[in-house]
């Protein structure tokens, strides 16, 4: 135990580290007679340096993590060619990225081609400004932080829609109209399983959300919402459409398309085809960021004796984890075909997202103890079940038997 | 899903389930029947001890006809059981050895050797007579078992032969 | 191999379809697959009755395919008597007939239903420049749509009541067919130092008349 | 510094606005209308009402936008052939309007009684309490609205679907 | 060569034929001409189809061949019968021993000649295990033409990588065999290759249950497959459909058990029926194939008796059949594959006639893709499982 104690005063200063050094740089700043206002702009850009800073390394981390893990799953060694074990593989990347000529159609409309990647990497960095990587380490206060996530990801369906409008090639316009619906239909179910959470907590603002499943159920299970029945399915939900909105697999129709070349992206290429690039990893972080802060217990320590770990350690390891669940998924699934991505979020997604809704009253007002384990599952059981039994009808899910001839 | 899962851990676990080959470092070992481009044999001296009697039979019958000889001629213009020139154009080659099957000298074999690579599409691709001719023993090196065979027959071959010359000796 | 023998089809065909040609021709290799010669006027129907006929019910159209048989001349050895300067002499002469070429579809027809195999049936057009009409078997044989395209891309056959035919293989305004025995392939093909001097003639008379070879199509 | 923000988005909100009025490319006019939805957006949030900041960009940007943007997708109109009077009478015939309605807003501002009161305190309205306020007085309003807005989804659906079968 | 335009040529009816269904939609509606191909990520090779779409679904589809065409008849009519030996291996390039088979047992019946009874053995399983190879690559490719880029494929290679193992220690060569000749096989099996045969065979079972049940219930790979692309059985017959797509309507034809040619009628296996005649049908019916495949080679590689490979009056380099024509088939893993020869008593063939399954089973390609979505003409065409080498020769 002496090694474990020792290490403890090491982790408890290591929890505040980043406050710590952001307050000695201003405290040297401020003693060097910085004037007031600058101070406060010195300070912001201090911590969106921070976050930002981490999303890139994360971003990098991201592309070569995918190889190695798509790799392994396809008992292939992945990328070990580049650095050690294929570590380098992604700046390799990142320069021929830079240096492959940006061919820019000449009937292209030359505004839109340009603005558009640069609009969809906005939301990403936008919603990073409000996730609350550890405790009282969130950059931006904001009461209404969820809803600035929302507001912000709308962006991405304009940005889809002109780079597919201003390469204007048959494929790239038929992608986009693609890209734009699907964003559009799995919008509403990631709204509605934000609200229930945000009628459990009552605020809006992401620390209270995290704030609200501190604790420990009998000593053990930490109570985030995802072990509550609502909290499961809206999770579920979730994540289900945060892949959809990402354009991961088996939701990625645009772009993987392969009838219909490569979606709206197929006009791009050089650096401006990066930020799509960087765009869809980041947005995967993001929305994984939310998943964890809204129902996996944002920076909580998963055990109470592990609270000596820094929060905001807990944070990223948790990102990970869904982002290798979203890539293993990648891994396994072929794809959905766009009319079947249609009906699963408006026929089904969505009808279980209101009842959603009605479980997560119910498991409040039943008082939130076993009486409201009980009273919530039904409302969530009983729809999807029979909804399930009425999608799979036309299907014999379960595969067929054959006959045979001698 | 789980079968993804499986074999993720299992390429962890198991080393052997990682069909990924690091070809510069570990060269593929080739089955003995493996055959590539085709190559003459000579027993002993390169000039004089090649099998190669150029009976134009391999021409003929080559399909994609990619092999082509002009016969040795002495001072005097009479033809020398020698090719002179021995061309084969690998580019056009299929390595289907029709040539080795129809060959009666066991003239012709299959080589083993795949880096072929070169910077020019023509001329370095046909592969003329001296590169073309290799030692017997180096075909013992690649098809062991083939290579035993064959001299069998060859020697058998060369026995009957010196039989029945003694015969026509010890008649006349 | 075959239930029934082509003796019998053959006949069944006469009697159900009535004036319909139809002429056996022996194969004189060990395979046993004697052919039925039908003439192009009751195609159609010959093929039609010999899907639906419930005995013999060859529904499968395996194989189209078309043979060229350019004039051929045949040299007999013939005891011919014939009157020199007055006395009749038996003597062996060699007759030289010829036979006019022409352009020949074959269908290998199967049952599916009764398992029974291939009647291999023939479709011989005029001659080889201008009467090369034949009846399509499409509208019969589902099957035979571009396998019949194919023979009319590589023989010239032309099918009416084909659907949609076009040429299978080679572009639109290609004019020769390929596949004919009097077929010269073009020689424009790109220079490419090769051991075989032929070959190198060939490519230099054809770069010396500047690149117009006669068998350029375009 | 709140004053230089004001007149930044001001100038950016009148900009973007007449854009959307001019500029001949439909798409392009489409477009510069959300940048005047956004700094609208921004307006509300530096008056430090980030709920109706947030919705205003949420609901006009993401629904609206999207269907000016869509509509035009769909329909596809060629910039050329837009119908408008000949360029000089059009320019006198705009500046007239322009000036007729500027004179009335004047007027009526100057001659109002509020405009020279001390502004009063800025409400705070934290969320929770437009929430309270929703569902309490304003309950009636805001359900009327929800069904008329089925009620639009709904048509939209049957109108879409018959036009295809 | 200016391209092939797919615009009517002076043929005798240029109008478009009756088939295309556009009366049901109404024609001011932009339909969109996409061209597939010929360089497109899952067209098996340069292949074409242009599609009309209205919107999402297929209104028109003309497939355009021709790309990889090099006349395949044409050289084997100037080279000797044992010359085109290696070209067939360039026909269905995933099944160059069945090719193979297929041309010696054309020229077999031209000339009249008898087999061994070892090489039997031996061609029944080399083609068995072929089959096991282009299944299993099918399986690769169906799933990445549906999106699961590489997983289901890499499985698949792996296996088929230990079966080309086995041929390239016995032909020398991986896919492109030159194995079998006019009466026999080449060479003899060299030592050790039954038992690593055996070996691999053991083994398949646990691979073909681990990619049942990666793909058999899969809900993506169910909507996405049954109920599309569904043919009837008489007009699968009626378009001289052949080989798992035959079968996969219910049309019980295989010609192994209906030719009886080799020794297939001593090995007792069942042919799997499918009742829909859909995409999932055809993907399942390879499954059992592959299943029924194996039953097929653990008695061959158990009693291959001995004795000799070739038969030794056979002539290989100037084999003269007598004059006469044959026509002989083998159940090729993608249909039948026939061989059409007629010998006028040279060396050369007068006529030879390759019979492509894959070509005739595009024949109704059209009709199984009218109405339905272009992302489901992928699969439509991947079920169908054709090689470019065949279809153009």
């Amino acid at each position: 135990m002496t090694a474990l104690s020792g290490t403890i005063p090491v982790f408890a200063s290591l929890e505040g580290a980043p406050i710590a050094l952001k307050a000695w740089i201003l405290g040297m700043l401020e003693n060097m007679g910085m004037p007031e206002p600058f101070l406060m702009l010195v300070s912001i850009q201090l911590s969106i340096l921070g976050f930002f800073s981490v999303f890139l390394l994360l971003f990098v981390l991201a592309s070569w993590f995918e190889r190695k893990i798509l790799a392994r799953i396809q008992n292939r060694r992945g990328p070990n060619r580049v650095g050690p074990a294929g570590l380098l593989q992604p700046i390799a990347d990142g320069i021929k990225m830079l240096t492959k000529e940006d061919i820019v159609p000449v009937a292209a409309d030359k505004v839109l081609h340009a603005c558009a990647p640069v609009l969809i990497i906005l939301p990403a960095f936008l919603a990073m400004a409000i996730l609350p990587y550890g405790k009282n380490m969130t950059p931006v206060e904001l009461e209404v932080g969820i809803l600035l996530f929302f507001a912000v990801s709308t962006a991405t369906e304009l940005a889809v829609f002109m780079a597919g409008w201003a390469s204007l090639n048959k494929f790239s316009m038929l992608g986009a109209m693609r890209a734009v619906a699907q964003i559009l239909s799995y919008e509403l179910p990631l709204i509605l399983a934000a609200t229930s959470v945000v009628m459990i907590t009552g605020s809006l603002s992401l620390t209270a959300m995290v704030e609200a499943q501190g604790g420990y159920l009998l000593g053990i299970l930490p109570n985030w919402h995802v072990f509550t029945p609502w909290g499961f399915a809206a999770f579920a939900m979730f994540f289900i459409s945060a892949l959809a909105e990402s354009n991961r697999t088996p939701f990625d129709l645009p772009e993987g398309e392969s009838e219909l070349v490569a979606g709206h992206m197929t006009e791009y290429s050089g650096f401006k085809y990066a930020l799509f690039f960087i765009s869809e990893y980041l947005g995967l972080y993001v929305v994984c960021g939310f998943a964890v802060a809204l129902f996996l217990g944002g920076w909580q320590a998963p055990l109470p004796f592990l609270t000596f770990i820094p929060s905001w350690i807990w944070f990223f390891a948790k990102i990970l984890c869904l982002v290798f669940v979203a890539m293993w998924i990648r891994g396994t699934f072929p794809r959905v075909r766009v009319d079947h991505l249609m009906n699963f979020a408006w026929k089904f997604v969505i009808p279980l997202g209101v009842m959603v809704l009605v479980s997560a009253a119910v498991w409040h007002l039943a008082g939130r103890g076993p009486l409201g384990w009980i009273l919530s599952l039904p409302p969530l059981l009983i729809p999807y079940w029979l909804m399930a039994r009425a999608y799979g009808r036309n299907y014999d899910a379960g595969g067929r038997v054959y006959r045979f001839a001698e | 899903m789980g079968i993804t899962a499986k074999n993720f851990i299992a390429s962890y676990t198991k080393p052997e389930s990682l069909i990924t080959e690091e070809y510069p470092e570990e060269k593929p070992k080739l089955p003995e029947n493996n055959r590539n481009f085709p190559f003459l044999v000579f027993d002993d001296d390169p000039d004089a001890g090649l099998r190669c009697v150029s009976c134009k039979i391999c021409e003929r019958e080559c399909p994609p006809q990619c092999i082509y000889i002009v016969q040795e001629r002495d001072e005097n213009g009479r033809p020398v059981k020698q090719p002179k020139v021995f061309d084969i154009d690998i580019s056009v080659c299929m390595s289907c050895q029709i040539c080795v099957e129809v060959c009666p000298f066991d003239a012709i074999k299959m080589d083993q050797e795949y880096e072929l690579s070169s910077l020019d599409r023509f001329d370095p691709l046909i592969h003329d007579r001296q590169r073309l001719s290799k030692s017997n023993e180096y075909y013992h090196s690649i098809h062991p078992a083939e290579a035993a065979a064959v001299d069998a027959v060859l020697a058998e071959k060369a026995a009957r032969k010196a039989g029945n010359k003694k015969a026509a000796d010890n008649e006349s | 191999m075959n239930a029934l023998s082509t003796e019998s089809i053959a006949a069944r065909v006469r009697e159900a379809v009535p004036e319909a040609e139809v002429e056996l021709i022996p194969n004189k290799g060990p395979s046993g697959q004697d052919s039925l010669l039908i003439g192009a006027a009751k195609a159609v129907e010959i093929a039609a009755f010999l899907r639906d006929d419930p005995e013999l019910r060859f529904d499968y159209a395996s194989n189209v395919t078309g043979v060229d048989w350019p004039e051929r001349v045949v040299k007999e050895r013939v005891t011919a008597t014939e009157e020199v300067d007055g006395e009749t002499k038996e003597g062996k002469k060699v007759v030289e007939t010829k036979i006019p070429g022409f352009l020949e579809a074959v269908y290998h027809l199967y049952s599916m239903e009764r398992k029974h195999g291939p009647l291999v049936v023939r479709l011989r057009t005029g001659d080889r420049e201008n009467n090369v009409t034949l009846p399509s078997l499409t509208p019969v044989y589902r099957g035979a749509e571009f396998q019949e395209r194919e023979v009319y891309d590589l023989y010239g056959i032309r099918f009416d009541g084909h659907p949609d035919l076009r040429r299978l293989l080679m572009w639109e305004n290609f004019a020769d067919y390929p596949m004919r025995k009097d077929y010269t392939p073009p020689d424009d093909y790109e220079y490419e130092p090769t051991p075989h001097d032929a070959v190198l003639e060939k490519a230099k008379r054809h770069q010396a008349d500047d690149g117009c070879g006669k068998g350029d199509p375009a | 510094m709140n004053a230089t923000a004001y007149i930044l988005l001001g100038i950016l909100l009148i900009a973007s606005g007449t854009g959307a009025a001019v500029l001949r490319n439909p798409v392009h006019s489409g477009l510069s209308a959300v940048v005047a939805f956004v700094t609208l957006g921004m307006l509300h949030m530096a008056l430090g009402a980030q709920f109706i900041g947030f919705v205003q960009l949420l609901v006009y940007i993401g629904a609206v936008a999207i269907l000016a943007v869509f509509a035009i997708l769909l329909t596809r109109p060629e910039a050329s052939h837009l119908p408008c009077l000949r360029p000089l009478r059009r320019a006198v015939a705009g500046a007239v309007t322009a000036g007729l309605v500027l004179a009335a807003l004047l007027i009526a501002i100057f001659r109002s009684p509020s405009l020279n009161r001390e502004p009063g305190p800025v409400a705070e309205a934290p969320v929770a309490e437009i929430g309270e306020l929703l569902m309490t007085t304003h309950l009636l309003p805001l359900q009327t609205i929800g069904v008329l807005l089925t009620a639009a989804l709904i048509g939209a659906v049957l109108f879409a679907s018959t036009n295809h079968s | 060569m200016n391209p092939p335009s797919e615009t009517g040529s002076p043929s005798p009816n240029p109008a478009e034929s009756p088939r295309y269904r556009t009366a049901g939609y109404d024609s001011d509606a932009q339909l969109l001409e996409v061209s597939l191909g010929p360089q497109h990520p899952s067209t098996h090779g340069v292949f074409r189809m242009n599609v009309a779409l209205d919107g999402e679904d297929v209104v028109k589809l003309k497939p355009v061949f021709g790309y990889l065409h090099r006349n395949h008849e044409q050289i084997a009519e100037q080279v000797s019968y044992l010359g085109s030996m290696p070209y067939t291996d360039r026909l269905d390039y995933f099944c160059s021993l069945s090719n193979n088979w297929a041309y010696a047992a054309a020229v077999e019946k031209l000339a009249g000649i008898d087999v061994p009874e070892r090489a039997e053995y031996i061609r029944v399983i080399t083609s068995e295990l072929t089959r096991l190879v282009n299944h299993t690559s099918f399986l690769g490719f169906m799933l990445s033409d549906m999106g699961a880029w590489g997983t289901v494929l890499m499985y698949a290679f792996r296996e088929r990588e230990k079966i080309l193992d086995l041929f390239e220690s016995l032909t020398g060569s991986r896919m492109m065999g030159n194995y079998m000749r006019f009466g026999g096989c080449r060479c003899d099996l060299p030592p050790g290759w039954l038992e690593q045969a055996r070996k691999v065979v053991d083994g398949y079972p646990a691979f073909l249950d681990e990619m049942e049940s990666l793909i058999a219930t899969n809900e993506i790979v169910i909507s996405r497959t049954q109920r599309i692309g569904r043919l009837p059985a008489d007009k699968a017959v009626n378009g001289s459909m052949t080989g798992p797509c035959l079968r996969a309507s219910g049309v019980n034809y295989d010609i192994r058990k209906v030719d009886r040619y080799g020794i297939y009628d001593r090995f007792e296996f069942r042919v799997p029926l499918g009742d829909h005649g859909d995409c999932y049908d055809r993907l399942m019916i390879r499954f059992l194939e592959m299943r029924e495949t194996l039953k097929i080679l653990r008695p061959a590689l158990r009693d291959i008796p001995e004795g000799p490979v070739m038969d030794p009056k056979a002539r290989q380099r100037n084999l003269r059949p007598p004059e006469g024509e044959a026509y002989a088939r083998v159940e090729a893993p993608k249909g039948e594959l026939g061989f059409y020869l007629i010998s006028d008593a040279s060396d050369k063939p007068y006529r030879y006639r390759v019979r492509p399954p894959s070509l005739i089973n595009l024949t109704l390609l059209e009709d199984l893709c009218l109405g339905e979505k272009i992302a489901d003409v992928m699969v439509i065409l991947g079920t169908i499982d054709i090689v470019l080498g065949e279809v153009d020769r």
